[in-house]
């Protein structure tokens, strides 16, 4: 992939410079900035145009994070945890065009928790990143409720209540496209980015992604060296591009593949025990052990590409729907007339 | 055997009342009465009579008393009364509290099964053997509960001389033409009918009779005229959550957009309907869609509209074009979600934290929920901000009588939407919030736009020209400044006010949406007084010069509303401070439209002074 | 080598300037600064000289331009000032535009590393090598950009003379008596200081001078002083929602309540603190709290303001008492999240649909955000109403000198609750909405009472006085009209406003909140030429008939405050609308505190029209 | 239990109808109102007094009910979706007294969602009653979040969302009870309201409850035939009230007992395969299995009486806060002194 313009240009012709967007005014090591240096690449090497993309955020760090990469795409950073329901308002202006959510676990997991839901209920087309660091940055560190129990952090005390699990609740909610993955973790994650890119559907990846600022200890789950030392991945992920054939030593005893709407596959290959991707309740299971264990399970814990999305389910026409001409939208003289007729 | 003999006796020089009295008919809610309800003002309509009918019912599915008040009026008025000329008695609970109503000389027809006599001489009344009639009839036993409700139509047919082909008339068009249904109830209103003319005499002195005065009118509620208002508007997308009396509206849509704006190419859709999980959502993806250059609207009522205060606030704030119906009941809180009201006008106008002005259109009238239906989205996009319809329940939800609807008059106005091409002509220069011709207005970008200078960062915090972020003073009072011209702009755009005048008449009455047909006719009750009055009858805020003169030209301005603090009034105190000591607040809300009665009792008390 | 010679030139005869200037310091947000900054503040404080500081900071965590800015005034004038004496330039980003800043004659000092040399030569400017000095510390290594911002702290002991004890003292409070920190802070200004009496020669004519002006005096902010207030208004529930810039609120009540708070017998709590999921929530459990008979609050700003709209209307309709702070940002929508503004008023007083008006109470200082913070759960028990205390992020976050707290002067005010004694004597009459005392507010109980009549049913629909579901209209009227009522029994309990009289004022300028400070020096100045005013600071609304006869008594009234759209001057043209001819609206916000410059020129302006 | 005292009154000396509330003015045949008359009966039976019980509810018909029973509790009816909150404010007034919550489907799974996932999360003592339809009953029958996949209603159409489901819900969020009933069975919902009542921390129980207004097809989830059935039992449930002695036949072969805090006792007798009440996943398998063969799962799926209760996490005074006397919750003018001369 990439580079095959010549001069760092994509098939496009384009240069990763012209995915970046502002500069960056995180915090030197946050998370957030790992996960857009990431989506940056993957957007460039998959060479889509920047214009076919759509970004939405909510508030908070990770949701400003939307400012510092791919400033070519339209992109809305709307209001506290409201996010999902922006966006599937904006996914029926233009459904040819890629829409990518960006939050955070407050944005999500406290005051989102309804909308979050929602969205995956209806399975909006969407590709949506919890950037999940335990804490509301941007309001300086109090706890989020993706906050472990029993965390202690110097200014906030001790956090009491049972964290929310965005995977475990992507699972109650029947989302069709479920993962989780460790900023840390840059190669997993641009796959996981690319496969869920793809997905026709809602793909919610939990994405560990420490606040260096206020959650980094190295006990803690949300901190990087905790993430370095307990991640464990479920499977080996690659994603090949749809023009692609899948490299020649792929084994079927050891790989499972999974074809993507738009012909894109995902090849999973076994690392420790199997894990069957289309079963739900098999994900939980491996969620429990992974708690009971103390590790970061990270990976595609499950997917359904038969669900229709939204955007089927509404029945649109083909044609972006803001690009119909004032005469599709308006009915004829004729039909209002069948309409007074009609009237009693 | 029938009427009471003294009440006879007291009216028996009595002239006949034709076309001229008000019905009130108490049911239990959930029984079905209300398609008899329906079919009676339908059948009147069809006669030619005017006519308007008034559901009162409970917060309640089933077994809680309602009424339904029709009036029928020769002169064409259209208002509540206050009390009825005949009652229809046919609710257990509400039994005595609907025969003491009626005034001496009052006629009552009941279900003799609920009580066998009634005690007051002083009126004329019917007992009715429903529940024989009902038995008699052919119809299954599992509807015979059901049916049970056309026999006071049955009744109306015999004693008022309802026209029994009219009847058929709108059963035919409740039931869409399916013959079973209609062929049921219309046999039970035959056969009651046929019972009345063979046991009843009539003695009392009300009937119906035969007018010109409908002919090329329609009967419709608001509701349903928004909803082919904004198919005609090509609404894009609808964001919705079920709430009283706002869901008319989207069920409306739910009937016409498949009719109207299925691609006739492809046969898909040109527009989605979304039942959301609350109003936050459901605002929130309209503001989505409006953003992304749909046609988008939203509708709900009072605690809805609450709930969508912080999105309200990123709309004005960001410029994002939608339409947000809010078909008004009685607040504050809760209150009482299946009475009519007029008080979300404060509210929505300021709807937001922080220095928000929203622009406002009141419609009036069915006609005019079909015309804001549309006109609202040109207004919105040409704005590129929220636009507000305040509806109300008695508009909304009762079926009104109106003009048949005339196709928009102008083309769609998209309002300052750019593409690809458009982009070219800016050299470079585009800016998401410049303001190029002066009138507060900037150009936009939306989405799927391919040009690479069309992306822009849409947001609620401060930018500058460029929608970049921005703490600058000078950025955000720029803006600010140019937001509050836009709101000088939009003058231009409100629909006008409408005005009646009167001869001599010094002092004007100001009011607005459904309280229309109240002010009319207390206005010629004032004349016939001797106190002429001039109307303005308010379609939009912000206000415009009409306005103005029409308070400047009059020695007193009533200001008449359907809510407790005069809110209307207030904000026309601020648009008009100079003239403040001759606007008087006539407001009241009580869950019940305002009658012209009490008009003519609250302007008349101010001018004795 | 230190300072421009030209300048020096020209200011060879200039007078020394004590303790009245203004100092601008441009730091790296996230870096620290704001310890040194406080540092400085308080060191100057402690030498009796009366002082403010604004902290201008982005809406970011760290990397980002922030500014502080000091305000030294012998005078005791406290305001923000448009633009410094002084600059201390440590922000690369930033520093030409500080530097830029100073008017000639003005003084820099700056981080050498940043710039070797600036080129202006008007003005005074001393380099610093800060990273030499930091390393020469023994500080540790992980520390050292830590500490770097202590050097400037250590170059204003040199060049302005602010005293090092109290800098010891400063740092003192600061770290909460722990050595360590304390000592290496103060060594690098103690190393700092020496380094720059050996190496600058001091040219400038600025200097700090000890005075007894802040003797028994504070420095505290706003939302520390709420805090204290509320816990000593006997809060026992908070629910409360992250938001700049109400944090600091809810995390000064967790510092204040188990100190203030617990059981002395049983080292248990009388309060909880609940940090909700949002703001919906945590305004909902404040009213389950408040209905259940405690002293419930919460506080948020705009955005989270936004989002109580409806349960508010339920506090207001169900009459439920809490107390809700807003701490004000710039909106609409985000806006200006670390920015002041009193744009919120309007919106407060409305807040809820239908027909609402609610209580507001205005805070001027840290004092009153004190006695607020009880005295508003007397009056929310009182009126059994929600009571806004609108605070703003000037007001809130900055530290400001206030007298030391008084005890509340009045036993607490539980309001009419009624146990189960008070109940018999009730003889069964008892209803929840009974307007018993003609003040338009009724008894209530609350849970836990175990007297057998003692339950009633809470809910925001419509209610008899027995708080029955009711829809009818006169119930729904009578409701409405008590509550008016009460709203007119609530002039006589809030805080009157403060007046302050000038000789042959003509004109008077009525302000509220933060403004206080740049209102009253303008006041001096517009004396000084020729305009003396009287003031009235607002503290509450509705308002009172002080407000009345202020505004009859004078010629012209200045209505001054930090919004667009006059939002009090709205409130005031309603409330007095025979007088609306002489109000004038002096309004802006742009994020900034008002400054006294800004206001003597609008009103000079206008006076002289 | 009850009958004690002769004539129809209990242990406290009341009758029944002392436990009613104002006529009910829901429809004929309503699930929930087969849900109030047990409230009514297992309050009378476990002599509560009435007025130690606060009742909470949103908007509804099924929020609509606690004012037909009960009506010497304390009650507030509030905003639609925000019981939750209101209730966890309230507790903290009088925590001796016991909460109940009411809501349906559109109340809690839909506008709902976010405060019920996290009143769950708190741990708060209220017992949460779910009466769940499938629609919204009180504006006329529109599909809820919990309605079914494919479910076609008459003014409708056709439901394309996956449903919520309130038990998978309720699991995924740690809630410390959590159960299934059906208000067609109210022998066992009987029982599980008991073993609620007793439980101190937050108790969600899921009541299928038809609406027979809009949404009681028989072959549909929400319908009473289809309850009936296919309703299974996963365990014969009998609550043991605190003072009396479990019965002789109490076999620990079949019978599983769970202590509560007050002393009672939850007996649950084997009816097909073992279920451990204690492991969150177990319940998981079972909802899936449940969902596989198309039937009525109910019964106590999860407890867990270790959590602390919100109460407990804020450390309150053993008295009911709002019978504190002023000068025990106002500092004294010494405190004033010393906070005074702590500040600067
Ligand atoms: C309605 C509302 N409430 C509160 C806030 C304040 N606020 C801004 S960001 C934030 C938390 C963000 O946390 P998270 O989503 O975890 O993002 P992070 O900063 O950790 O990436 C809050 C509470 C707001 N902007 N809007
Ligand atoms: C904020 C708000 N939006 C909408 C409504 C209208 N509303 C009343 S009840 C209801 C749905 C209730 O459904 P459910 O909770 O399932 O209760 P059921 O009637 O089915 O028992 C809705 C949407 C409202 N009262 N408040
Ligand atoms: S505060 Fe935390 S989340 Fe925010 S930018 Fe800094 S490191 Fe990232
Ligand atoms: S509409 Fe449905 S939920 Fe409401 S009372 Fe009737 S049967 Fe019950
Ligand atoms: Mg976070
Ligand atoms: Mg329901």
């Amino acid at each position: 992939m990439a580079k095959r313009g010549g001069n760092g240009q994509n098939e496009l012709g384009l240069t990763k410079d012209e995915y970046r967007g502002a500069p960056s005014t995180l915090c030197k090591g946050c998370g957030h900035q790992s996960i857009a240096n990431q989506v940056i690449s993957v957007v460039y090497e998959m060479d889509v145009l920047p214009e076919k993309i759509m970004k939405f955020s909510g508030i908070g760090c990770s949701s400003k994070s939307p400012a510092y990469f791919l400033s070519r795409s339209f992109t809305f950073n709307g209001l506290h945890g409201r996010m999902p329901s922006l966006a599937t308002g904006a996914v029926f202006a233009d459904h040819t065009l890629k829409a990518m959510g960006f939050s955070g676990d407050g944005d999500t997991a406290s005051i989102g928790m309804g909308q979050f839901k929602h969205i995956m209920r209806r399975n909006v087309p969407l590709l949506y990143i919890v950037e999940n660091n335990g804490v509301y940055g941007l309001t300086k560190g109090q706890f989020s409720a993706t906050a472990d129990q029993g965390l202690e952090l110097k200014k906030q005390g001790l956090n009491p209540y049972m964290p929310v699990d965005i995977v475990r609740e992507a699972l109650a909610s029947n989302a069709t496209f479920v993962a989780r993955a460790f900023s840390g973790d840059v190669k997993q994650l641009r796959e996981i980015l690319k496969a869920a890119l793809s997905h026709e559907g809602i793909a919610i990846i939990d994405i560990i992604s420490p606040c260096v600022s206020f959650n980094n200890q190295d006990d803690a789950l949300h901190s990087y060296s905790w993430g370095r030392d307990h991640e464990v991945a479920i499977h080996d992920l690659a994603y090949v591009p749809p023009r692609e054939e899948i490299e020649v030593d792929y084994d079927k005893e050891v790989m499972k593949k999974v074809t993507m709407h738009d012909g894109s596959k995902i090849v999973l290959q076994k690392i420790g025990e199997e894990h069957d991707i289309s079963k739900r309740v098999d994900a939980v299971n491996l969620l429990d052990r992974a708690d009971e264990e103390g590790i970061l399970l990270t990976g595609l814990f499950y997917i359904d590409t038969e669900q229709p999305s939204l955007i089927d389910i509404k029945g649109i026409t083909e044609e972006p729907l803001n690009r119909l001409t004032n005469d599709r939208i308006r009915p004829s003289r004729e039909d209002l007339q069948d309409v007074n007729e009609m009237l009693f | 055997m029938t009427a009471s003999d003294t009440a006879l006796a007291e009216q028996e020089n009595r002239e006949q009342v034709v076309n001229d009295f008000s019905i009130t008919i108490g049911t239990v809610n959930g029984s079905g009465s209300q398609t008899s309800n329906l079919t009676i003002i339908r059948s009147i309509f069809k006669m030619g009579i005017p006519v308007s009918g008034k559901n009162i019912y409970p917060s309640n599915i089933q077994g809680m008393p309602t009424w339904y008040t029709i009036r029928v009026s020769k002169d064409g008025y259209l208002a509540r009364v206050p009390e009825p000329d005949i009652v229809v008695a046919m609710c257990p609970e509400s039994f005595q509290e609907d025969v003491d109503r009626l005034p001496p000389g009052g006629l009552l027809i009941y279900d003799q099964g609920i009580r066998a006599e009634v005690e007051r001489e002083d009126i004329f009344s019917y007992p009715l053997p429903v529940q024989k009639l009902v038995r008699a009839s052919d119809a299954p036993r599992n509807l015979q509960d059901y049916v049970a409700n056309m026999v006071y139509v049955g009744a109306l047919v015999a004693l008022l001389e309802l026209e029994i082909d009219k009847v058929h008339q709108a059963l035919d068009f409740h039931f869409s033409g399916r013959e079973k249904p209609v062929d049921l109830n219309y046999k039970i209103i035959q056969s009651t009918a046929e019972w009345c003319s063979e046991n009843l005499e009539k003695v009392d002195p009300y009937h119906l009779e035969r007018m010109e005065a409908t002919k090329n009118l329609k009967l419709v509620s608001g509701n349903e005229a928004a909803a082919i208002g904004a198919a005609f508007g090509g609404v894009q997308f609808m964001g919705w959550y079920p709430i009283t009396p706002a869901t008319g509206l989207a069920d409306m849509l739910k009937v016409y957009l498949p009719k109207l704006r299925k691609d006739p190419e492809t046969g898909k859709n040109t527009f989605a309907v979304v039942q959301a999980e609350d109003e936050l959502a459901a605002i929130g993806m309209a503001v989505g869609a409006g953003w992304g250059g749909l046609r988008a609207m939203t509708s709900t009522s009072g605690p809805g509209l609450s709930l969508m205060t912080e999105f309200a606030g990123l709309a004005y704030y960001s410029e994002t074009p939608l339409v947000i119906w809010d078909v008004q009941r009685v607040g504050p809180s809760t209150g009482l979600p299946t009475r009519t009201s007029q008080g979300d006008v404060i509210m929505a106008h300021y709807l937001g934290h922080g220095d928000t002005q929203n622009i406002l259109l009141l419609p009036g009238s069915p006609y005019e929920c079909f015309k804001f239906g549309w006109r609202s989205f040109d207004i919105a996009e040409r704005l590129q901000t929220p636009v507000y319809v305040l509806s109300d329940l008695d508009l909304g939800v009762n079926q009104w009588i109106t003009e048949e609807f005339e196709y928009p008059e102008v083309e769609m106005d998209r309002g300052k939407v750019i593409w690809e091409d458009d982009l070219e002509a800016f050299e470079g220069d585009w800016g998401r919030y410049l303001d190029v011709d002066g009138d507060g207005i900037p150009y936009r970008t939306v989405p799927g736009n391919k040009h690479p200078e069309s992306a822009w960062f849409a947001r609620g915090t401060g930018h500058d020209e460029y929608a970049r972020y921005s703490e600058d003073p000078e950025d955000f009072l720029k803006n600010m400044e140019r937001l509050r011209k836009k709101y000088e702009t939009a003058r231009s755009l409100m629909p006008e006010p409408v005005l009646d005048e009167m001869e001599s008449a010094e002092v004007g009455i100001l009011a607005y949406g459904s309280t229309d047909p109240a002010v009319q006719e207390a206005r010629d009750h004032l004349r016939d007084r001797g106190i002429p009055t001039d109307s303005l009858r308010l379609r939009a805020i912000p206000f415009t010069s009409v306005v103005h003169e029409f308070i400047k030209a009059h020695r007193q301005i009533y200001v008449v509303e359907m809510n407790r603090d005069g809110q209307v009034h207030k904000l026309l105190s601020l648009e008009v401070p100079e003239e403040t000591g001759k606007m008087v607040s006539v407001a009241k809300v009580d869950g019940l439209p305002l009658t012209a009665e009490w008009i003519v009792d609250q302007i008349e008390s101010m001018e004795e002074k």
